[in-house]
């Protein structure tokens, strides 16, 4: 039964281990894009000038 | 293009995270344990909606696949990658999930079941589909190109699991609500809306993402043509 | 927009294809001489025990049709990219399906001629004792290899375009043809072995029923591949 | 418009193939294994063949010996009867009564030779019903598989 409760608990850290590193990818995916793209627009506007 | 900035779509965050905390409690603690399994049954709250998971999400691929060849918009474009993303993570949880709970139920990581192998294979083709997305660098011949390939890799699945059966299985008996306990439906069921409900935030995110770029880019290239911008 | 212009335009890019590949004859042999090559290399992998190669013949001559099949493939598009004459093709008017059936002919034509190879030396080396259903046999090859360039040509009209060609027609392309591998394999297999289990002709009727979807679903998709 | 129409068409093919594929009979007609019954049937066209047979391992008939990995069985369908030779661990599930398929030949000496032993159990995920026994398990093993 020990041994079941191994397993269990493997597959329970997997997944969170899956979602939540997942949703930190897209976090940090998210502040880099929105950066970029703010620094793209504040040269466009420099551009306009 | 539109670039969306966050809103209530934070909130929903929030709430599909702190829903699969509670559901994935819940299902631990009022599940009882299984008469030849043991607690073994519990993966069930994870291996089961991440498999179904990753059948939305590729099912999500392909309609946005069909209407981006049919309309030709860019934000369809977006969301099919996206979900193609979140149902190739999902996909290899589940793969990995099943591996952990095949090795005490049946003794073995992996065997040549039809399940097992078309669910490897849709792994593989949607491999391909993100690996074709990085190697192609103009933004219509990736959009076009990625529609295609989801779209029939999408038709090749129910072929692949139909050819398998024949191959391995020998007709196995389909597993069905009937041979399950009520008090493990429940469970099963709130993990699924929990697991839904990820599913569509990290969706979203992904998407999010994707347009930020989509909309950088744009913005360059407007600089380069000397700020010439509608 | 009439039948006969759209088959002037088929054979004329077969026949294209055909020629060029004729007077490189080095194409050709170096391709089949790999096909061979695998299947010495299969031989070894499993074997001097004449039964086990036997077992092991349907699979090893599709594996080595599946790898020779993917260098063609990549040619068949290769000459026409390095030269811009892609770009012109697409000048003329008429429809672009035409493009992919002309393709597929001239591949067909050429994974056959390499298939003639591949068999008679697999019959040599893997020993292998003809069956007295033959045809059911040959039915079997050539659906297959239907199977086999219809996505094969269709992929490599995408992947040749791009950075990591090597890499990508195969990432796309053999998990896609899993079902068409494992019912010729599967096939070939019964056959060679007497079909005692009269199975082949399942795994036959799903080769048929892959070979239609799938060419129908690429024709009609050929346009939004090659257009962009 | 042509277009419009090819693409109503094509839709139509593929729906057809697809259904001719899932419900048009194709696996109806097959026998996936033989019972020993029917591959003693056979005759001298049944030796030394590769054959899938499937059955229920006979009660009491299982001789292993873990040393030489060495494993003999009787596969039975109730009337006829085939002594079984493989080598290698069986799967944890196999034990008497138990439905099993197995590949190999069916040598001249009367004995099958097998190269690989699948059991049968009636799903993959879930319990068994109530009630469901590994024998029952073998019927319905049998009755999904045609004839």
């Amino acid at each position: 039964m020990t041994r079941n409760w191994t397993f269990v608990i493997a597959a329970y850290s997997l997944t969170w281990a899956v979602i939540l590193g997942y949703l930190v990818r897209l976090h940090r995916g998210r502040r880099r894009a929105e950066s970029a793209y703010d620094t793209a627009m504040a040269e466009t506007r420099a551009g306009d000038r | 293009m539109v670039v969306p900035r966050p809103g209530a779509w934070r909130w929903f965050g929030v709430f599909a995270f702190a829903f699969l905390i509670f559901t994935q409690t819940l299902a631990i603690l009022t599940s009882p344990p299984d008469r030849d399994m043991g607690d073994l049954e519990k993966i069930l709250y994870v291996h089961v909606p991440a498999a179904w998971i990753t059948f939305l999400s590729f099912f999500v691929v392909l309609a946005f696949s069909a209407r981006y060849l049919w309309k030709g918009r860019e934000k369809d474009d977006l969301l099919a990658a996206a979900a193609a993303e979140v149902g190739a993570t999902f996909n290899g949880l589940t793969l990995l999930l099943g591996m952990i709970w095949g090795r005490p139920a049946w003794g073995v990581w992996w065997t040549w079941d039809a399940r097992l192998t078309s669910t490897l294979v849709l792994f593989l083709i949607f491999v391909g589909y993100l690996a074709l997305r990085e190697f192609v660098d103009d933004a219509q011949r990736r959009a076009q190109w990625s529609a295609v390939v989801g779209a029939l890799g999408a038709i090749n699945v129910p072929i692949v699991y139909m050819s398998v059966r024949w191959w391995r299985t020998l007709h196995q008996i389909q597993s069905n609500p009937n041979t399950m306990d009520p008090a493990y439906v429940l469970g099963l069921r709130a993990n699924a809306f929990a697991f839904l409900f990820i599913m569509i935030y990290f969706i979203h995110q992904r998407y999010v993402i994707a347009s930020l770029q989509r909309a950088t880019e744009h913005a360059a290239e407007a600089v380069a043509l000397g700020g010439q911008q509608e | 927009m009439t039948w006969n212009e759209d088959w002037g335009r088929i054979s004329a890019i077969a026949r294209k294809d055909l020629i060029t590949e004729r007077r490189s004859k080095a194409g050709f042999n170096s391709v089949a001489a790999l096909g061979v090559t695998m299947l010495v290399l299969f031989g070894f992998a499993f074997g001097p025990d004449a039964q086990a190669l036997r077992d092991a013949a349907a699979g090893a001559l599709w594996l080595a049709i599946l790898f020779a099949g993917v260098l063609a493939f990549n040619r068949s598009y290769q000459v026409e990219l390095e030269s811009g004459a892609l770009d012109e093709l697409l000048q003329y008017p008429g429809a672009r399906w035409t493009i992919y059936a002309g393709k597929l002919i001239s591949n067909l034509i050429f994974v056959s001629l390499m298939l003639a190879i591949v068999v008679a030396a697999g019959i040599v080396l893997f020993q292998i004792h003809i069956p007295s259903a033959w045809p059911m046999l040959l039915v079997t090859l050539l659906l297959g290899i239907v199977g086999l360039v219809t996505l094969g040509t269709f992929y490599a009209a995408m992947a040749s375009r791009t950075r990591a060609r090597e890499v990508l027609l195969p990432l796309l392309l053999f998990p896609m043809l899993v079902p068409v591998l494992l019912a010729a394999m599967s096939a070939s297999k019964a056959l060679l072995g007497g079909d005692l289990m009269h199975e082949a002709s399942a795994w036959i009727r799903l080769l048929l029923g892959y070979d239609v979807i799938f060419l129908v679903a690429a024709l009609f998709a050929f346009e939004h591949v090659i257009e962009v | 418009m042509t277009r419009r129409r090819w693409a109503f068409v094509a839709a139509g093919v593929l729906i057809a193939t697809f259904a001719w594929l899932l419900y048009g009979g194709i696996d109806k007609n097959i026998v996936f294994f033989l019972t020993p019954k029917e591959l003693l049937a056979k005759g001298a066209a049944g030796y030394d063949v590769p054959v899938r047979l499937g059955g229920q391992v006979k009660p009491a008939s299982v001789t292993w010996n873990e040393k030489a990995l060495d494993l003999q069985f009787v596969v039975t369908d109730g009337t006829g009867q085939i002594p079984v030779h493989t080598s290698g661990a069986p799967p944890q599930m196999f034990r008497d009564g138990m439905g099993v398929v197995v590949e190999g030949r069916y040598g001249h000496n009367g004995v099958f030779q097998a190269t690989s032993l699948m059991v049968k159990h009636s799903n993959e995920y879930r319990p068994p019903k109530p009630g469901q026994r590994p024998g029952e398990m073998y019927k319905t093993l049998l009755d999904g598989s045609g004839p």
